[in-house]
């Protein structure tokens, strides 16, 4: 383009500077979000200020009332309607507040919440010169097996950090869910990111492999937002803007005020395909879908158990909700370029998820392929690019969810002497020796399975019936075939827990305290009523599954 | 009257369930009972019997309607019985020689622990066969021909302690089930081809149907025939079946259960007069099993088997006279009475031999028996006589009627089944000759023997209970087992003139047989006379071989036909060949490729996917780099493919 | 709104499988008591609904309709018609038997915690099992079959992989690996076949819109239903191959005589004699129901595989050298001439088929119950331990020998008339396939009668010579067995009556009729 | 000069970060490669805004300044702590948790 065009565009731009007016920020909408945050500084606050020994009493308090407050505050949103008839775009375009937002919102806060007991259960672990313990290390900057460290449990300190940090990530998930515009989609990721990055370094037990998991994770999360952000800055080159309503215009071509001065750029399709291709890359990551999946295992495995519960969860949730708010409103006019690509993904997700964890060892790693094959039935949900597949992804969310952190909650009961036996051959004979817990994990393996009356067949169902409805025949009958494979691992685990001889000198089942119990009877129920009784979920995910544009 | 029909079966079907479920306490009067209620039934039959007298020849068909057994869509199938002359002549046969043979048992078993198991057994079968003659439709008779069946099973395995015995049990069914599908089948024919398969309806709409499909029809009754009634190809039950206690061997493989295949193709005599076909492969049946279980018969040393070859061949006779239509049904069915005294008779003699032997049965053991069981020699030979066919005992009356009438089937194939008749009635005279003379005559070869031979070993265990001894004390038999014999036996002197004079037999089954004289090429008299001569030089021949010369103790190798007919003329090696080793090849391969085939494929599979995974893990190698490479490569194919899509 | 008489009927063993498991661990003998009490109180309400039913009457009567999942368009639809009625009524007469027969056989040997209570589970999920089954022979909802179609393994799993025959040869640690292998088998099996299902159940949702029977038989009548015939053959096939997995047809049945050998004798019966039959079952009602064509498109390469499995499970048997893997093969030919006549598609057939699933229900339970009592006894399962058992037990080896008598299905008893009506059926349609599938009769003989003379007859090996007779509670449950394979044998009217109407129905779903016999043909 | 350039500036640095992502062992210098790349970003987000003419790119360049200054105080907390417990800062070294 030539020098004095730009030149007469750049004072153009220069004298619209002053006509910037104050934003507007409707505060009620954003309630959920800021009362997390709000509370995530009072913790930090309660760091600061608040005697060590009170701490932990203090952090879990002010979380749970955040946590509570939150969900009653997007309860209130949506009584209000702002969940389907007041749907709007608040915060100067910056958030989203319409069905899938509030649900998914609900969703999360419920999820730190249940995480939130896991986090805060102290009865596990043997207590340390006598004061009780968290699974989470006595000084994070203390060099494993050094003296240090051995002062810091002896001083029974606790790294009640843990709290405010578990509080932004909610924080983070929750605009991330609901971001319209790709910078606040950007913040927000790396919001929720980083503190998940150094939860999971903070394990008690097996620190090294915490820390390896915390690096692999945040290298990788890095490796990945840079994508994200690349693509970000091109979508930007290609629409001259970053706000979803704006691309979208631009990608329908239905927009009307282009420049032909900057025809090179604008509405360059090469760049809004290289765009969407890195962004969508980047919550892959997230979501954890074959080929971006191989950070799972490892951090699955090496994070501390309530934090891989927790992340598997909801980070699950937020990421699932930031992809089908990008595709369905963002990109549905490229709707054709990006759904054999998502099928394939899709596909890969599936088969590799469900062949892998055959052989798996390690109860942990197991569950985290399976994660992985579970990201791979939503993924046929999100191809549908229907209201039938916005709702049965938001139904299947919220499902595995619960079922996820339960089980992860199990795995804590489960110990020896190097706290928790995570080795799958450490669970023979589970079922002779306490029958009740084995019970439960079943429950939660055969909803993973996808058997009728668990939350996992209603949701598979749901799921698969959109896929076909959408025309995705093949891909359910591969998703059947890989469910059929990935139940020859849940089984395993179920042989072994009850077929198998006890090994005499097994792992002890601990009596947890009634946080985690709380935990994983919400988990149990949640499974069940949505296996049985799904439909008034069912109902409210249609409702909440339009997005506002 | 027809209320009493039912009844018939009723008696001793109560009989065996009383027995059989009566338990311990019953062991002292059981046999009583069921002697007791198959003498009933033979007393309905009696009155049946004069009831029908009492009408003339066209109402003498009586129906009995009990109730719907499977009424299924255009499938109907019902309990009804129907007595006519011809169920009426089996009814008293059965009845009758069965009570004369209960009577007998209850002497013959009388060491047996199980006596009274025995005579459930007995009445069982009596019941199954009486449903069997009196069924009005074919699925109905199925079940008195399975029954019967499975009485004869359990009865030879009664002694089921001796594998021998059990095997014998489980061959006779077996062959016998072959036959059953050959039955089975022909219903299932019916039902396409009337759409029904009482009676009635199929013999009305004979003219209706096609060809093949009756021949079709007759040749499955033919197979089924051929089971039941030890019909070449599977006659080779019966000689096994000899294992069972001697009263069973009489009553049900000579005289009644094994008559049963000649009763079946008697009654279907409207389909088989409609495919001549049929017919004819009926006639050569009947002329081959009557010449092989002749020669059978002339081979064995065991008094019972060769009676046992002997039995097969006078059915043989029937069967042929049975294939030649409206000619020979009659007669078949005459000569089947007669037998039936005749052959009972000849069993319950031997059984009465071996009693009085240490049931010994080996004949090359036996010799110069008659001063010592006088009884025994006295009916024994007078069954002798009448299955040889002596003028004027009954044998003489029924079998030369046959061979007539297989002369009066006319052109070659008269002249080829007569003389093959002819030729029978010689080798007849023969064994039964060397019978006779083997066990009653000559020396007294079980003298002074210290043991046993071992290729005669023994066929009852009950010896066990009686207490054996190295040298066996001939004896008579006590009353109870001799009166059965002696009634037998004036039944086998006089039954055959009784029925023949005046043709009473003739007039009397006509009505539902049908009967026309055939135009023999050679007259009456002439037959008569060739049969005589045959029978003088059987006679002539057995004494020259058995009479003048004593009898080794210990058979001798014998010509090759001897030793293929000890044998059953190599049937069994056949069985056992291709059946038996065949079968179990066939069994193990395919347990074999069930195991590595479909089970393999399985597990194959599943062994894949492990093998896939052990693979594809080997990717996790846990470095961050590497991870690192697999995203890039994965953005860079994702944008590739979107690319792609757009270009495409 | 009437007494949901159906609802009650499934769930009173619900509950009380509930009940039973909540009985403390101390208290076996009172788990044991709850569980047959409540499995007679549902045979009490089958024959209620054996009652109430009207043979003449409507096609689904008792029928009960809720909405359950609108999004999924499923609605709680129970109906039975005669041939729902007739095995209803089977399954609740075999549980009791069941029961009473596994009396001992989940007595712990070893106490694990104190909460450990094997006894309890056992009849819990003897009584669960039962529940999921009655369920699915009521529903008239594809989905709600599907469901307990599919819950139902899970039980099964726990029964077969958790309780085995006491003694074992091998030793007990050898004998926990097989029976988890069974049961993995078992379950990887059925629930490959369910999946399949489900996505055929989903692609029915996509072009029907529901997953009611009468709904989709509505549609189909008003011609609303496009279904095009390659989707409507593809969803068959679906269906069908969950269905012949879980009768199970050849190639398909390799788990069911690992299933049958590891578990106990009445789990064996449990799993051929009432679980395999909703195979069979759901054949005739649900694929000829909502897939005419494609059966009738189907149909030869089926009776083809149908005769295999006859030909092939019998010779089988004949080869085998463990009892109860004998009887497993056994039921693998009876369950082909079921299929056989199902898919003959005559009025006889599928008359004889569904009496086929009742007679062989009770018959294979007589065989593998007193095989278990046996087996019981002298602690093996090999045919060659055994000789001469009827010396010492003669009522055990009278029983045993009816009981392989009715598998040979002689006449007088039950399995005649349905084997004979299948076959006629199959004959009238396809005369060669019927005259192969009749070899199966001779067959049957061989092994069964193989199987009586290795075991009971011969001389009296010296390991059985101690051997105890049937106790009172062995006969309790024999005695009443026999003499229903009798009864039906001689008058199996009171099932016909009931079964044909039904029978009727499935002819005009698949707009079928029967061909006419020659000679009125030739009229 | 045409302003496109810096774009294809920008590609090749983003790309030289990636590649050294992919590289480099030491955890340390792996972060500075992501910094690069993310550096590489702020120079297309620079870029378009002055294609566009509009600010929100320069705006966005600040936001990723503030995100990436906060990734290093995590990162950097997380690879001390590693390179403390093990005395190296390979990423290589940490792959106990593999397969």
């Amino acid at each position: 383009m030539s020098t004095p065009a730009v030149h007469s565009l750049w004072t153009t731009a220069a004298d619209r500077i002053p006509q910037i007016g104050a934003p507007k920020i409707e505060y009620g909408q954003l309630s959920p979000t800021l009362i997390i945050i709000g509370a995530a500084l009072v913790g930090v606050l309660v760091e600061a200020f608040v005697p060590r020994r009170s701490r932990y009493y203090a952090q879990v308090f002010v979380s749970v009332v955040a946590l509570c407050a939150a969900f009653a505050a997007v309860l209130g949103l949506a009584a209000d309607g702002y969940g389907t008839t007041k749907a709007h775009i608040a915060a100067m375009g910056a958030i989203a507040v319409d069905g899938p937002s509030l649900f998914l919102q609900g969703t999360i806060v419920l999820a730190g919440l249940v995480g939130l007991f896991t986090f805060a259960e102290r009865r596990l672990d043997p207590a340390a010169h006598g004061n009780r313990v968290d699974s989470f290390a006595a000084q994070a900057a203390a060099v494993p097996g050094s003296d240090a460290e051995k002062a810091a449990v002896k001083a029974g300190f606790t790294t009640t950090e843990v709290f405010p940090l578990l509080l932004f990530a909610v924080a983070g998930m929750l605009v991330f869910t609901s971001a319209n515009d790709l910078l606040t989609l950007f913040v927000a990721l790396e919001v929720f990111s980083l503190p998940l990055y150094l939860l999971c370094a903070l394990a008690r037990r097996k620190r090294l492999m915490s820390q390896e998991a915390a690096v692999k994770y945040f290298l990788l999360g890095a490796f990945a937002s840079a994508f994200t952000l690349f693509g970000i800055a091109l979508l930007y080159g290609y629409a001259g803007s970053v706000s979803y309503a704006r691309i979208a215009q631009v990608v329908d071509g239905s927009v009307t005020d282009v420049n032909p001065a900057l025809a090179g750029t604008m509405g360059n399709d090469a760049l809004l395909l290289l765009g969407g291709a890195l962004l969508v890359m980047g919550l892959l990551f997230k979501v954890g879908a074959v080929p971006f999946h191989m950070w799972t295992p490892d951090v699955y495995q090496g994070a501390p158990t309530p934090v891989t519960g927790f992340m598997a969860a909801a980070t699950k949730v937020a990421a699932f909700g930031a992809l089908l708010r990008l595709l369905y409103v963002v990109l549905p006019g490229m709707r054709w370029d990006w759904r054999p690509v998502m099928w394939a993904v899709a596909i890969v997700t599936m088969l590799g998820g469900a062949i892998v964890a055959i052989t798996q060892t390690d109860i942990k790693r197991l569950l985290a392929y399976s994660s992985i094959a579970h990201a791979g039935f939503i993924l046929a949900g999100v191809i549908a690019t229907s209201k039938n597949g916005v709702s049965s992804v938001l139904f299947y969310l919220a499902g595995y969810s619960f079922v996820t952190i339960g089980a992860f909650a199990v795995v804590t009961l489960v110990r020896d002497a190097g706290g928790e036996a995570t080795h799958l051959s450490k669970w023979a004979g589970l079922g002779r020796r306490s029958p009740l817990v084995a019970a439960v994990f079943a429950v939660f393996l055969l909803a993973f399975a996808g058997i009728p009356l668990t939350s996992g067949f209603a949701g598979k169902f749901a799921v698969f019936k959109a896929a076909a409805a959408g025309g995705a025949a093949p891909l359910v009958v591969i998703g059947v075939i890989s469910s059929a494979i990935a139940a020859f691992f849940y089984i395993r685990v179920i042989v072994l827990m009850f077929f198998s001889e006890p090994k005499p000198q097994g792992p002890t089942v601990a009596v947890p305290s009634p946080l985690t119990m709380l935990a994983i009877g919400l988990g149990v129920a949640v499974t069940l009523v949505l296996g049985v009784a799904p439909q008034y979920f069912l109902d409210l995910a249609t409702q909440a599954s339009v997005f506002v544009r | 009257m027809e209320k009493l029909i039912a009844l018939l079966i009723a008696a001793p079907l109560l009989g065996a369930a009383v027995l059989l479920l009566g338990g311990r306490r019953l062991d002292r009067v059981g046999h009583w009972i069921g002697t007791l209620l198959s003498t009933a039934s033979f007393v309905f039959g009696l009155v049946l019997f004069t009831d029908l007298l009492g009408r003339n020849a066209e109402h003498r068909t009586l129906i009995q309607h009990l109730w719907t057994w499977i009424p299924v869509e255009g499938f109907q199938a019902d309990v009804t019985f129907r007595l006519d002359q011809l169920s009426m002549t089996f009814v008293l046969l059965i009845t009758g020689v069965g009570s004369l043979i209960h009577l007998y048992s209850v002497g013959y078993m009388e060491h047996d622990e199980r006596r009274r198991r025995f005579f459930g057994y007995l009445n069982l079968f009596l019941a199954a066969m009486l449903l069997l003659v009196l069924a009005d439709n074919y699925l109905l008779l199925y079940v008195g021909w399975e029954g019967v069946g499975l009485a004869s099973y359990l009865l030879i395995g009664f002694w089921q302690h001796k594998p021998s015995a059990a095997t014998a049990a489980k061959k006779a069914f077996l062959v016998n089930r072959v036959g059953d599908m050959g039955l089975s089948i022909a219903i299932m024919l019916m039902f396409t081809t009337f759409g029904s398969f009482a009676f009635g309806p199929v013999f009305g709409h004979v003219d209706g149907a096609s060809q093949g499909k009756l021949t079709a029809i007759g040749l499955m009754l033919l197979l089924a025939a051929c089971g039941k009634s030890a019909q070449v190809p599977l006659q080779s039950w019966l000689g096994d079946a000899m294992e069972g206690p001697t009263p069973v061997s009489a009553l049900i493989h000579a005289a009644t259960m094994v008559t049963a295949g000649v009763y079946l193709i008697v009654r279907s005599a409207a389909v088989f007069d409609a495919a001549p076909d049929a017919q004819l492969a009926v006639t050569v049946v009947g002329a081959v099993t009557l010449l092989f279980g002749a020669i059978v018969g002339c081979a064995k040393d065991d008094i019972k088997k060769a009676l046992a070859g002997s039995t097969m061949s006078q059915i043989g006779y029937m069967v042929l006279a049975a294939g030649l239509g409206p000619i020979g049904y009659v007669f078949a069915i005459m000569h089947l009475v007669t037998h039936g005294f005749f052959k009972a008779g000849l069993f319950l003699g031997a059984g009465s031999v071996m009693h009085g032997m240490n049931d010994e049965v080996d004949m090359r053991r036996y010799g110069g028996l008659r001063k010592y069981m006088p009884v025994t020699f006295v009916t024994f030979g007078l069954g002798y006589l009448a299955i040889i066919g002596f003028p004027g005992l009954s044998g003489f009356f029924s079998k030369d009627k046959i061979i007539e009438a297989a002369f009066a089937k006319g052109g070659t194939e008269g002249w080829i089944l007569g003389g093959a008749a002819l030729v029978g009635a010689a080798i007849t005279a023969f064994y039964m000759t060397r019978v006779m003379l083997m066990t009653f005559f000559g020396e007294e070869r079980w003298k002074n023997q210290a043991t046993r031979s071992p290729e005669a070993p023994s066929a009852e265990p009950a010896a066990e209970h009686r207490g054996e001894t190295a040298e066996p004390h001939p004896h008579e038999s006590p009353k109870v087992m001799t009166i059965p014999m002696i009634v037998l036996a004036v039944g086998s002197v006089f039954g055959g003139g009784f029925f023949s004079i005046g043709d009473r037999f003739l007039y009397w089954l006509e009505p539902v047989t049908g009967h026309s004289e055939g135009h023999s090429p050679v007259s009456a008299g002439e037959v008569t006379a060739a049969t005589m001569v045959c029978l003088v030089i059987g006679v002539a021949v057995a004494w020259a071989q058995y009479g003048r010369k004593p009898v080794p103790a210990v058979a001798p190798r014998g010509s090759l036909l001897t030793r293929a007919a000890r044998r059953d003329l190599l049937q069994d090696d056949f069985n056992h060949v291709v059946l038996v080793r065949g079968g179990e090849h066939l069994t193990r391969s395919l347990v074999y490729l069930d195991h590595t085939l479909v089970d393999g494929v399985v597990n194959g599979t599943a062994a894949g996917f492990g093998g896939l995974s052990g693979r594809l893990r080997r990717l996790q190698n846990g470095f961050a780099r590497s991870y690192a490479v697999s995203m890039f490569g994965g953005a860079a194919l994702l944008v590739a493919a979107t690319l792609l899509m757009r270009a495409v | 709104m009437s007494f949901p008489l159906l609802t009650a009927t499934a769930a009173l063993p619900a509950v009380g499988a509930v009940a039973t498991a909540a009985v403390p661990a101390a208290r076996r003998t009172a788990a044991k008591w709850l569980a047959l009490l409540v499995s007679l109180g549902t045979l009490a309400l089958a024959i209620t609904v054996l009652v109430r039913f009207d043979p003449g009457g409507a096609r689904y009567q008792l029928t009960e309709s809720h909405s359950w999942i609108r999004d999924f368009g499923v609605r709680y639809e129970l109906g039975v018609d005669g041939i729902g009625v007739a095995l209803i009524a089977l399954t609740a007469v075999l549980i009791p038997f069941i029961v009473l027969a596994g009396w001992h056989d989940a007595d712990p040997l070893e106490t694990g915690s104190r909460r450990w209570r094997p006894t309890q589970g056992f009849f819990a999920l003897i009584l669960a099992v039962e529940a999921m089954v009655l369920i699915s022979f009521e529903a008239t909802d594809v989905f709600l079959f599907y469901i307990f179609f599919e819950a139902m393994l899970i039980p099964m799993y726990f029964l077969i992989g958790g309780f085995g025959d006491r003694a074992h040869a091998q030793g007990e640690q050898a004998a926990a690996t097989q029976r988890s292998y069974a049961a993995v088998k078992f379950l990887l099996y059925n629930l490959v076949g369910g999946l399949i299902m489900l996505a055929a159940v989903i692609g029915l949702y996509v072009v029907a819109g529901n997953f009611s029977l009468q709904q989709i038989a509505e549609a189909r009548a008003a011609g609303s239903l496009h279904m095009a015939t390659s989707t409507g053959r593809w969803l068959f096939l679906g269906f069908f191959f969950a269905f012949a997995v879980k009768a199970p047809l050849w190639p398909l049945h390799t788990w069911l005589p690992n299933a049958m050998q590891e578990s106990t004798a009445p789990v064996a019966v449990l799993i051929t004699a009432v679980v395999d039959k909703v195979g069979t079952f759901a054949m005739l009602r649900f694929c000829l129901g909502l897939f005419p064509e494609a059966s009738k498109w189907a149909t030869p390469v089926i009776l083809v595989l149908a005769l295999i499995s006859i030909v092939y499970g019998a010779l089988l048997a004949v080869g085998q050298r463990d009892i109860k893997r004998l009887v497993a093969y056994a039921s693998i030919s009876h369950f082909g001439f079921i299929i056989m006549g199902i898919f003959a598609m005559t009025s006889q057939g599928q008359s004889g088929a569904t009496l086929y699933m009742v007679n062989h229900g009770i018959s294979t339970a007589a065989l593998m119950l007193v095989a278990g009592f046996l087996i019981s006894r002298r602690g093996s399962r090999l045919i060659a331990d055994y000789g001469g058992v009827q010396k010492v037990a003669p009522v055990l080896a009278g029983t045993f020998l009816i009981g392989g008598l009715a598998t040979l299905s002689l006449p007088g008893l039950a399995p005649f008339v349905s084997e004979f009506l299948v076959l006629v059926g199959t004959f009238t349609r396809h005369p060669v396939i019927g005259i192969i599938a009749t070899f199966g009769i001779v067959l049957a003989a061989l092994y069964t009668l193989v199987l009586y003379q290795r075991t009971m007859t011969g001389p009296v090996r010296p390991e059985v010579s101690a051997m105890p007779d049937l106790r009172v509670r062995e006969l309790l449950v024999v005695a009443p067995l026999i003499a229903l394979l009798i009864f039906l044998g001689v008058y199996p009217k009171p099932v016909t009556d009931i079964v044909n109407p039904a029978v009727r129905h499935t002819m005009s779903d698949v707009q079928k009729k029967d061909p006419k016999p020659e000679v009125e043909a030739a009229k | 000069m045409n302003p496109v350039n810096y774009l294809y500036l920008a590609g090749l640095l983003f790309t030289i970060g990636a590649t050294g992502v992919l590289i480099r062992r030491n955890a340390i210098v792996v972060f500075m490669c992501v910094e690069l790349m993310l550096n590489a970003c702020n120079l297309a987000f620079v870029t378009f805004s002055r294609l566009h003419g509009n600010l929100d790119g320069q705006v966005i360049a600040f936001f990723t300044m503030v995100v990436a200054a906060a990734e290093v105080v995590v990162g950097l907390a997380i690879i001390v702590s590693l390179f403390r417990a093990r005395h190296s800062a390979s990423v290589d070294d940490a792959s106990l948790m593999k397969l």
